[in-house]
């Protein structure tokens, strides 16, 4: 076991995987020499040439669009987007070609490719460096769309990415970077797409998240412990499909859920989780599902206290999950 | 690195098949697939108007630009990313009437889609088409990331991607000749400029003559030539596939064409196109333009178009008999696919 | 009063507001001398000329881009984009630009446009004919998005839509364009964005829903009515921002709720109808709410047999609403 | 119409801003922009290395291009568009080194966004300077539909946007500059080509020489100018402008530059640029070679050039000083304009 953070997690995830599979490539804006903006792809130029290391023009259609066509002729593109808010360009290569793909040829044809995108805020990145995406995609039929939150998903998460037979979108929340810091297995260590985990075991009522807010719900359960309220952790890790057995789970275990995301809150994922709840757990419910999330405001705002407030944060969930608590 | 705008007229004579290395088998190969696709087109026509079928979408006035290109590619080697109207692509790629109707048909054996998508959506793994959507002008991004594979590989496959003059606005046309270029990938970009998107003139598309101009902005050759001459298309595509299998990169050829038909079953094009200009191009229809060439060239003589009719109608004969009694798709079929790999619990 | 089709509805809304603004103007594909491919704007290119009813090129994000910069300069843009289903090359000026200019100068700008697009299936269009992406535009802050089910909303919404200063994306499911008939109102007859409105009142149950699934659920509470079921007919009309009042009343009057959409139904418009529930009206339900959608697969198949499988119809909504009456 | 590349070359001579129809004072205001445009980038580094603002991202190298274009336009009248490191563009329009800051530390009082935008994310309704976001090209469709007004109005206004080479790649590109053509529209397309977009270099963004050349795929005039010469800059401008105000139509500008500064303050350009090509267009800095210039023109006298050194250094100090005090949005300004019309219930 190394102690990783999530950036070095995933960088070593993808020269793990292009060592063990030559068909395995890199396309994306300032991948090559610069290493990526977030230094994610650092020293993948230097070692596997620019061939499987490939600085695209800034056009991000162009980076989705040529990775499905390379996945059609036998590679295993990871396609990276520098920004989750710079995927939109892509919005039609990924929505209506890659995620038919499949389906439209009933089987014939099946994309290998991976888009990766940090996401997230918290880091001053105003409106268009804090992006939240994972509803929009995860509302697409044909995607499978993942958000590691600890080093040891983010590697075995992305490998699985790679290795699978599917176009999945991968999402890195920038915050956690190098925030997040954990040990990381030896070995091949990887984690299957589809399932969610308990990442602490709780009787009194569930936290349900991902990305950043994952780690402040962890941080809130050891408050709400100190306070003597018992609360379960769930890490979705996988947003579409989404593991519909583990929420209806702890709902029923713990009959009170609070979901929390910076994602806006119309028709966001909290709205599903809501959703699931109420059709496969409704009896088992103590108190209605309560959602923790960002205002339906367009991204974050630059200035710090603008930031702040739209940012949910560690004492906006303990002050909602102690409501919760008290019902 | 040649940059300009060839005018590539057709030159005259009756050789000139043999003089571009087509044997006179080959020649006729060409126009027989050039048949086939207009008598399948012309038979969803038919019964769609008899209310068999929902939809056509036609290649009439187009086959000459789509079998002289494909005529000068390797079939199951090299790949194409066609669009809706490239019935004489696919057919000279391997695909037969019978797989034309039972999409038509929307057929659970459509080889395209199980009947899922509409006619004219083409896509074959193992025949090397790309499947495609109905989003215009995707595919050449996809040709581009075919192509880009190739070269990782070293392979020298070449990719041919073909698309309408209106297709050409969409930026993803843009973004796919210019990272072609930057890779010197070996990507055939085939226009085929039919003067209409619908019912949008070329006028109101773009403020240029010809499609192919965009090319030098690029920085590869841009070509146009009268794609309703089968020879000259394939001429231009032979010159274009030497130099991608030479590692020179890409080559935008321009067929000036035209469609014989209204933009679908479901147009109207009396509201935008004027009866004489329709019946002046039926007059340049590329299928009597070559019968003519071969007339002359003494290679179509009366048995072998007799027995190439007598081909061509049965094959659309049973395939359309074939078809309309092939089963459809069952409910349970709804949810296959959605993904290779199925992960939900 | 006349009686009109929604078809003829948003084409003389258009008519209307046209003659009574001169800074309103159509743009898209096929719009002029083709009269739109639905003949929405047939007769507006001989009435208005080539400089109101302008021909784009073939290109999605021209259109709403061109749109976004006329409506910064004076002009109120009626932007067409020929099927919802290809709106994804413009997304990026939809959510990135259109949807945030407002937001990001703090009110110095403001859009006013209005994006029309065909959607929805039961036309033998395939995957790419027949789209739903009212979740997809929903979710995005600083739309608004508005779906009428009847002549006289088609017209009145249209109208406030082209009067509003910000950005509406005006659905129009393209099989009620015909099927649909109805009386309009003499004079302005503008709807306000932001009411939803009960169609039909009832005591037993609610049905909530928008579009051609309004026409059915209103089939279905006609039905019910023979059964002695009372069922509440709710039409959503405007899908962002929701009339959450609306959502909340007929759920506590009646305390059975059906939501009904074709949309694909993870993270979809129902989720989220359930989610308000659930947070407003917990106490009130005496079934859990349920929803009845469209499966997760890529929109429905062309071959007829799949294209029924896919679609909610009367049948499935009757059996759905059946089933909670009976809890 | 002209679609030929022409390069512009900067003629000689003490006379070259006369020649052009510039009094000296013109000239001297051109200059003094440039110094306000640089002086308050330099100083937003210094506080950003201080840790007392998170972020920059700069014009420096580039004011020659954006005050020479900017000059040849009405401001008010006229509108531009432009991307985030014209500073010299939006100073010459109207904003203040005030302006600057207040965005720079992200006040309440920031006109382009209230402190919700990163620095260079310019706009301003009443100074006719469309708001900008991140995301690249897409102001260029903007500038077209702001154009498509004013000639459906028929106002003789002129819409500038502004863009890097990078930004030429994507999609957006394209479509405007097809649209522009289509109708004739009175838009500058004025790409600024420093060579990098972030790490990448042109020889990996495009296959061709100089961006101008893609002006003859849409039908209009493509122009190369050196973008360190504020005044070849203004000539090329003016040419368009005119051109524009005709009625017939966009023109390509593309001004060789070089970006004198990292990408941003969260940039390191030693892992993708030779500190020696850095040093060498540092002898090229547009500020310095204007400087001469003046001088030899004899119109930057030495207490000329200390009464704008002064009036510059003291705009920025008081600009500094009012900015950094200046309030904080408060938080319930979180959920305002979200829309301009709230009807929420
Ligand atoms: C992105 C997108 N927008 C709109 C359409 C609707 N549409 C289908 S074909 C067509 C016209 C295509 O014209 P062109 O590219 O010239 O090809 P042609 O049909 O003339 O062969 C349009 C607008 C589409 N399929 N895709
Ligand atoms: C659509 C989009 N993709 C990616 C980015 C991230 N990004 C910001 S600036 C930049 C490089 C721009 O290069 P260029 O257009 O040449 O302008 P320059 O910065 O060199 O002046 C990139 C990739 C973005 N802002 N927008
Ligand atoms: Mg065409
Ligand atoms: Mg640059």
């Amino acid at each position: 076991m190394a102690s990783k953070t999530i950036i070095e997690a995933i960088r070593g995830a993808m020269d793990e995987e292009m060592e063990r599979d030559p068909s395995v490539f890199i396309i994306g804006e300032d991948v090559g020499i610069r290493g990526g903006v977030f230094l994610a792809t650092d020293g993948l130029y230097k070692k596997y040439g620019e061939d499987r290391v490939i600085d695209s023009p800034l056009a991000e259609s162009c980076i989705v669009g040529v990775a499905i066509g390379a996945a059609v002729n036998g590679m295993r593109p990871i396609a990276e987007i520098q920004f989750a808010d710079f995927i939109a360009p892509a919005m039609n290569q990924i929505i209506e070609e890659a995620a038919r793909f499949c389906y439209r040829t009933a089987g014939d044809f099946n994309l290998p490719m991976v888009i990766r995108a940090p996401w997230g805020g918290g880091v001053h990145g105003a409106l268009y460096h804090s992006q939240s995406i994972e509803a929009t995609f995860g509302h697409i039929p044909g995607l499978k769309v993942v958000i590691p939150s600890t080093p040891a998903d983010a590697r075995g998460l992305l490998k699985a990415a790679v290795r699978d037979p599917d176009p999945v979108l991968y999402l890195e929340h920038k915050r956690t970077y190098r925030l997040v810091r954990g040990e990381v297995p030896e070995g091949d260590g990887v984690v299957p797409i589809g399932k969610a985990e308990v990442k602490r075991e709780g009787t009194d009522l569930s936290l349900i998240a991902y990305g950043l807010m994952l780690t402040h719900c962890l941080d809130v359960a050891a408050k709400l412990a100190k306070e003597g309220i018992s609360a379960e952790v769930l890490d979705l890790r996988t947003i579409k499909p989404m593991d519909e057995a583990a929420v209806i789970a702890t709902a029923r275990k713990t009959g009170k859920v609070l979901v929390v995301h910076e994602d806006n809150r119309f028709a966001g994922i909290a709205a599903e989780v809501m959703a699931i709840i109420m059709e496969n757990a409704f009896d088992a419910l103590d108190a209605p599902v309560m959602r923790l999330t960002a205002p339906d405001v367009p991204a974050m705002p630059f200035n710090h206290t603008l930031e702040e407030a739209f940012m949910p944060n560690v004492e906006k969930i303990l002050a909602k999950a102690r409501e919760l608590a008290r019902l | 690195m040649a940059t300009k705008t060839e005018q590539v007229q057709a030159k005259g004579g009756k050789n000139r098949h043999r003089s571009l290395g087509l044997s006179d088998d080959q020649a006729l190969r060409m126009y027989e697939v050039m048949r086939l696709a207009r008598a399948v087109d012309e038979r969803m026509w038919l019964i769609n108007r008899q209310g068999r079928a929902p939809f056509v979408i036609s290649c009439q006035g187009q086959e000459g630009a789509q079998v002289g290109v494909a005529a000068a590619l390797k079939p199951g080697h090299d790949w194409v990313a066609p669009y809706y109207r490239d019935a004489g692509v696919v057919l000279w790629f391997g695909m037969t009437a019978r797989d034309q109707m039972l999409s038509f048909f929307a057929r659970r054996e459509d080889p395209n889609s199980g009947g899922r998508q509409m006619p004219g959506h083409y896509g074959s793994r193992g025949l090397h088409i790309v499947t495609g959507g109905s989003p215009v002008a995707t595919q050449l991004l996809h040709a581009a990331g075919v192509a880009l594979a190739s070269k990782q590989r070293k392979e020298d496959a070449v990719t041919a991607t073909f698309f309408g003059e209106g297709a050409a606005s969409q930026g993803d046309a843009h973004e796919a000749m210019n990272f072609a270029a930057i890779h010197k990938l070996a990507v055939l970009f085939v226009c085929e400029n039919n003067g209409y998107a619908i019912s949008v003139p070329q006028t109101r598309q773009m403020a240029i003559q010809d499609v192919a101009q965009r090319a030098a902005g690029y920085g590869f050759p841009g070509v146009v030539v009268d794609g309703n001459d089968v020879l000259a298309c394939y001429e231009v595509a032979a010159t274009a596939v030497a130099r991608a299998r030479r590692g020179e990169g890409p080559t935008l050829i321009e067929a000036k064409t035209y469609r014989m038909t209204p933009h679908s079953s479901d147009d109207d094009d009396k509201r935008y196109r004027q009866a004489e200009e329709v019946a002046l191009w039926r007059t340049k229809d590329p299928i009597q333009a070559y019968i003519r060439y071969l007339r002359e060239a003494g290679v179509l003589r009366d048995e072998v178009e007799q027995a190439i009719t007598e081909r061509v109608t049965q094959q659309v004969d049973e395939a359309t008999e074939y078809a309309e009694q092939a089963p459809d798709p069952s409910v349970d079929d709804l949810l296959k696919f959605v993904y290779k790999k199925d992960v939900s619990g």
